[in-house]
């Protein structure tokens, strides 16, 4: 029983964290959003080049061969930084479908390698997402047709966007024809990869709300204690005080239930749906709570376009309900616990193997 | 106790529901924190004064109907049923309006109150200063007499839609040793003034909901000060009462949207009950709304038989700002994935104004006073607890 | 349209304020707790001296003729007082089946009579409480059968006392035998008298769970005024200060839930039942919030015996579930609310005549 | 990161189980807040100590087997999961214990530490004075040094079980001129000496829970204080961490009702289901439930690496006391009008310990340092806001 992370997971997040810190600025964040693509490839490739792309590759395809666990840090920097949602669904959710697949799938290594080396935009269209993000630019899209999984060139989908508050997010409809062509999975091989697919875009999303919340808590914390009124400080006044130290305990609160989701997801575990689903739900509660009171403490100014933290709040409202909504999660949750002969009390915390 | 309607109120409801099924626009006007809907509101508003429906309380001679509160609350309960624009002027009509009334001369609501009515002169209320956030008496903007003028120098900030309004009025620090509640006065400046500068803010939604307006050697005559100078504070806050607060947040505006959320939860229903929050939700939403009208009610019949209302409006505030915030956060989950998606995104669906009033709610807890302070005035004012 | 009371009302619940002020002090109560009966003959005479028992009873009665709007005031008193269950069973939810009865019931005037003067103790059965308060010392329990009601004599049942954590209950299961000598209406007349019954009690309990929530924030305002610490008084804190605001804002927003109710219920509004039920929730939603706040600013002294907070606070959790639960009354709001053809929006407020 | 069990913390867990299946009393004991409950606890707490069990992180010399927190986790979770008796005489095992481990001598450990163990001795906490609450450094109570003894003045209250219990311990003045966190010291005073008087004070449920001590000329004498004359603050505090905070409270003791909750829920679902809101509330509480253990076994492991645990104990503290709330209000909803029936009231049914565990539950945000005051260290010291 060893609940924490290796000293290569820590040392791999921080010098991330450092690099996001210079690199995606939130000036230059929204600089990308006014771009007609909303996205930045000279920003992709430098986060290829910290190794980003690689993590959880194998090493025989160039790759870290780092897992959910490890993801479940980094996808916190990449909420924390606002980071759009292409590099995620390729690195972590598309990578680790096609990571799965069979061997005989010819196209499956040469994928891997050019995910780690960050030169491959995948796009992925779970039917749990109403709409497929990113789709617009992606060299191809992972596809579902009645449980097979389909790899669809560029050139072979028609895209229609739908404009979200979140000006990073870039969402399309996806029109397009299943052919034998673009299959790479039947229906039996295909059916229980788009279950870890969507059990693995769960965690995707509440790693990222996780550090919204973290961003958003920093950013009130730093306006509460410099913004003065009635000749103080906000940051003294107790129900400020209060406000934020509930969302830094919903925060703390909700890390190691991602990290034991993870851990689950990682090892198979026949548990990993249940724990996905209350991270997710844990981890949008943390920054459901963030944004409310971040806004709260940053009066006025918080519904601004102009500062900041306005990025991040509606980023928030977006993932909430991305790789699942809220209602579809607790429903798992629900379902899971109120079975009948549901492994619950002391004893049961780690689940089935 | 008789909570019957009157014929004549009834007359009146079936009237006003009359006009409005005639009148109200059946293709939703653009956004009025836009130049083009900001004017599309004012024709509607135009339209509204003629039938004397713009502001049915105020006197027949300036344009009202003299209406009594309960008419009134029937005016808004048909006025939001029917869906009919949002109200544009409001800060003119609401603020501005019962304190011209109150503190101005024959002169000044002569001048200003029928344009007010009829939206010709388009209001924006200047209270707020950059350093000031919820401490109101935070004034630093100066207006210095310089014979029968004042002389404005300064900055106001958070005023709504001032980049497309005719009129600001605020308080301006008139006596500069003077310091916070004192020595301040009650000035009307036109936004054409030279020496006016508007800068838009860009709310949430990327509109210019708000401006900053600076003020640069701005000149504008001593008739346009309420009440006598130095005497501004006392001014703005003597019509800072409930009927006020109770004017600008009808119950009938929470009222028709839980109606509306109830409607998506049905049309929702299978879906949503797998998470049983959200029936509860539209219920506690539909009791909150049903409650703050009660309220309503109940207050305009204790201010008609002359009680005194005080602290009640704070606790009216912090109600429907987050009665606002429970229907949109229970509307948002409902909708699920589709909720993030802008007015006219292909698969919006009935995502309808879902969104934009969810991004509106989140300001309801902040303006009009932080509910953090309200509470505070609760507690100081109501229940007598000592201050900190 | 006038949402207020008459002068007469308004009176006459300050005159019967007063009295109890007096009468019914805390330490007064504690020592009626500890009898045997748990009830004090006295002082519910002297109760009846000041016309409260007469309240609803019909002129030519000997009563006020009031009816269900002045005691929305007055069970407020009876519970700001902590007054126990029996006179409000007798003198208000009794008292109006009996009225309801035909004239034929020959009793009928007399116990009416009786009730005004004071001299008659009625318990009352209904189907929604599992037992029946104060039916040990009653002349008599009004039973239901079938829909049936009997009125049966103290001779004629056996009682099982339910001790409660709220002192001042007496609750009973009663054991009886239907008859034909007991039966004072079939079950044609007597269900919609029970159903009537119903939506009085969960209204009598309304209105005592908001009188008791004012007794417990008039006490936490006085201790949080007198208590200090860290050198201050605790209502200084902001804390502290919101707690108390809160409890305030749902007392003053529950009260018009109340009288619209008892205003349908005396007027016979199709919409009587949704209103009540929605009366018993919101009132039970401030008095337990009351309880739970009030408790955290008295501190441990809140958790003791010796305070007078635990009387008011026990009460308010036995009440929370009388003349049905919260379960049963939120049901019952939300069938009616969701049915099809609901009156909902604005201009509905009144409900169907 | 590797959440599965060691061979030996498996054989640790068997162990556990099959000693408790075979000894776990088939009644329930007597509520521990009374005489006879009181030593019905203590002659289980010998049977536990007997086993080795009663203080399993306890080094083996002190009767303990040096487990890790990991251990005493698993430990918890067998405790609670077979549901046995509570723990009687945690204020000296858990407060006065690693204080002793820490700064006692040796004569002090051995004299005290077994004999605590196995329940010999059953210890109350005297950290309050009347006039403090949640303010520790508020002592007045005096101890007053002459030649090799203190002499006691004063008066302690809220001390848990104090009516029944054999020794106290606390902070006292021993320096008259001193204020605040200054010139106080760690006394440990036997509850049968003289000029010792106690007076029950009854909780909510009419049980002698707590008494106040009063001391009038108390001699104790020097080799009773822990640390050094003056320094009782940095005493008491030194221990006051986060890991005492997690014993206090281990994730089995919510679990465990969690699961009955469900059951409870399951039993009753048809009626429950009317309110969907309960449905919700029952899952949160197992969500609850299962974030707390989460978080202990990542702060266990976190421990282990030698990481500082800060303000996030303040978090625990009000992560669980809230979470008891929730699940015994909901216990109660689910309960309705039989919740308020005490234990062995004819009808009672399943209601069995909800009630008293709701009243208990009370008590949670409010003992161990107010949740306010939790959410003002958080804020402070690991958000670093201002003080006020």
């Amino acid at each position: 029983m060893d609940f924490t992370f290796t000293d290569d997971e820590r040392t791999f997040r921080e010098a991330i964290s450092r690099f996001l810190m210079t690199e995606a600025a939130p000036e230059a964040l929204r600089e990308i959003w006014e771009t007609d693509s909303g996205r930045s490839p000279d920003l992709r490739n430098k986060i290829a080049e910290q190794g980003l792309m690689a993590l959880s590759i194998p090493e025989s395809a160039g790759g870290l061969e780092m897992g959910d666990v490890a993801w479940s840090l980094m996808t916190q920097e990449l909420g924390y930084y606002g980071i759009p949602d292409s590099l995620a669904d390729t690195a972590y959710v598309s990578a680790g479908l096609i990571n799965a697949l069979p061997d005989s799938v010819s196209d499956r290594q040469g994928w891997l390698e050019q995910i780690a080396e960050g030169s491959l935009r995948i796009a992925i269209g779970h039917p749990v997402n109403p709409l497929v993000a990113d789709a617009h630019l992606a060299d191809f899209t992972l596809l579902a047709h009645a449980g097979e999984i389909h790899a669809v060139p560029r050139a072979l989908i028609d895209v229609e966007h739908n404009p979200s508050i979140d000006s990073s997010r870039r969402l399309c409809r996806v029109m397009w024809e299943p052919s034998s062509a673009t299959r790479i999975a039947d229906a039996a091989t295909g059916q229980p990869l788009w279950d870890q697919a969507l059990n693995r875009g769960a965690l995707s999303v509440a790693g990222q709300l996780l550090g919204l919340a973290q961003r958003m808590l920093d950013l009130s914390v730093d306006y509460a204690a410099q913004r003065k009124q009635f000749g103080k400080p906000i940051g003294s006044f107790q129900a400020v005080k209060h406000h934020l130290a509930d969302v830094a305990g919903k925060i703390e609160f909700a890390k190691p239930v991602l990290y034991r989701a993870a851990y689950s997801l990682q090892h198979g575990s026949a548990d990993a749906a249940l724990h996905a689903s209350l991270a997710h739900t844990a981890c949008g509660e943390a920054a459901h709570l963030a944004a409310r009171h971040g806004i709260q403490v940053h009066g006025a100014m918080g519904y601004t376009w102009e500062v900041d933290l306005q990025m991040f709040m509606k980023r928030t409202w977006a993932l909430e309900s991305a790789w699942g909504d809220r209602t579809f999660h607790k429903a798992r949750v629900s379902d899971a616990v109120l079975s009948d002969g549901a492994a619950l009390g002391p004893g049961h915390l780690f689940g089935r193997s | 106790m008789d909570l019957t309607y009157t014929p004549r109120q009834q007359a009146f409801r079936a009237e006003v529901r009359a006009w409005l099924v005639e009148n109200v626009p059946v293709e939703k006007l653009a956004s009025y924190d836009t130049r083009e809907g900001f004017e599309q509101h004012r024709e509607w508003e135009r339209k509204l004064f003629d039938a004397r429906l713009s502001m049915v309380m105020w006197p027949q001679e300036l344009g009202g109907r003299g209406c009594d509160l309960t008419e009134w609350l029937i005016f808004e309960e048909e006025y939001y049923g029917a869906d009919a624009p949002m109200r544009v002027n409001q800060n003119g009509q609401l603020l501005l309006g019962p304190t011209l009334m109150e503190f101005g001369t024959q002169a000044q609501k002569e001048r200003f109150l029928p344009r007010m009515a009829a939206s010709d002169d388009m209001w924006a209320q200047g209270w707020s200063e950059p350093s000031a956030g919820s401490d109101m008496a935070a004034v630093s903007s100066k207006a210095i007499r310089d014979g029968d003028h004042y002389v404005i120098n300064g900055q106001k900030t958070w005023s709504t839609r001032a980049s497309f309004a005719d009129w600001v009025f605020g308080l301006f620090r008139s006596d500069p040793e003077s310091s916070r509640h004192h020595g301040l006065s009650y000035l009307l400046v036109p936004l054409d003034a030279k020496g006016v500068t508007i800068r838009p803010i860009k709310a949430l939604n990327g509109k210019d909901a708000f401006a900053e307006i600076f003020f640069d050697d701005v000149r504008v005559p001593v008739e346009n000060r309420i009440g006598d100078e130095g005497q501004g504070w006392k001014v703005a806050m003597a019509t800072a009462g409930f009927e006020r607060g109770l004017l600008l947040r009808s119950p009938a505006r929470f009222q028709q949207p839980v109606r509306k959320l109830i409607e998506l939860y049905k049309a929702h229903q299978t879906e949503a009950d797998r998470d049983p929050s959200i029936r509860d939700a539209v219920l506690e939403a539909w009791a909150g709304a049903e409650a703050y009208a009660l309220s309503a009610y109940h207050t305009v019949g204790r201010i008609a038989r002359g009680d005194k209302i005080g602290a009640e409006s704070s606790i009216n505030k912090i109600v429907w700002s987050e009665l606002d915030l429970k229907i949109h956060e229970t509307a948002m989950r409902i909708l699920g994935a589709r909720g993030e998606l802008l007015a006219g995104a292909p698969q919006g669906g009935d995502v309808d104004g879902w969104l934009e009033g969810f991004l509106f709610a989140q300001a309801g807890p902040i303006y009009a006073g932080a509910n953090e302070i309200q509470r505070n005035i609760i507690a100081e004012r109501m229940l007598g607890l000592p201050k900190a």
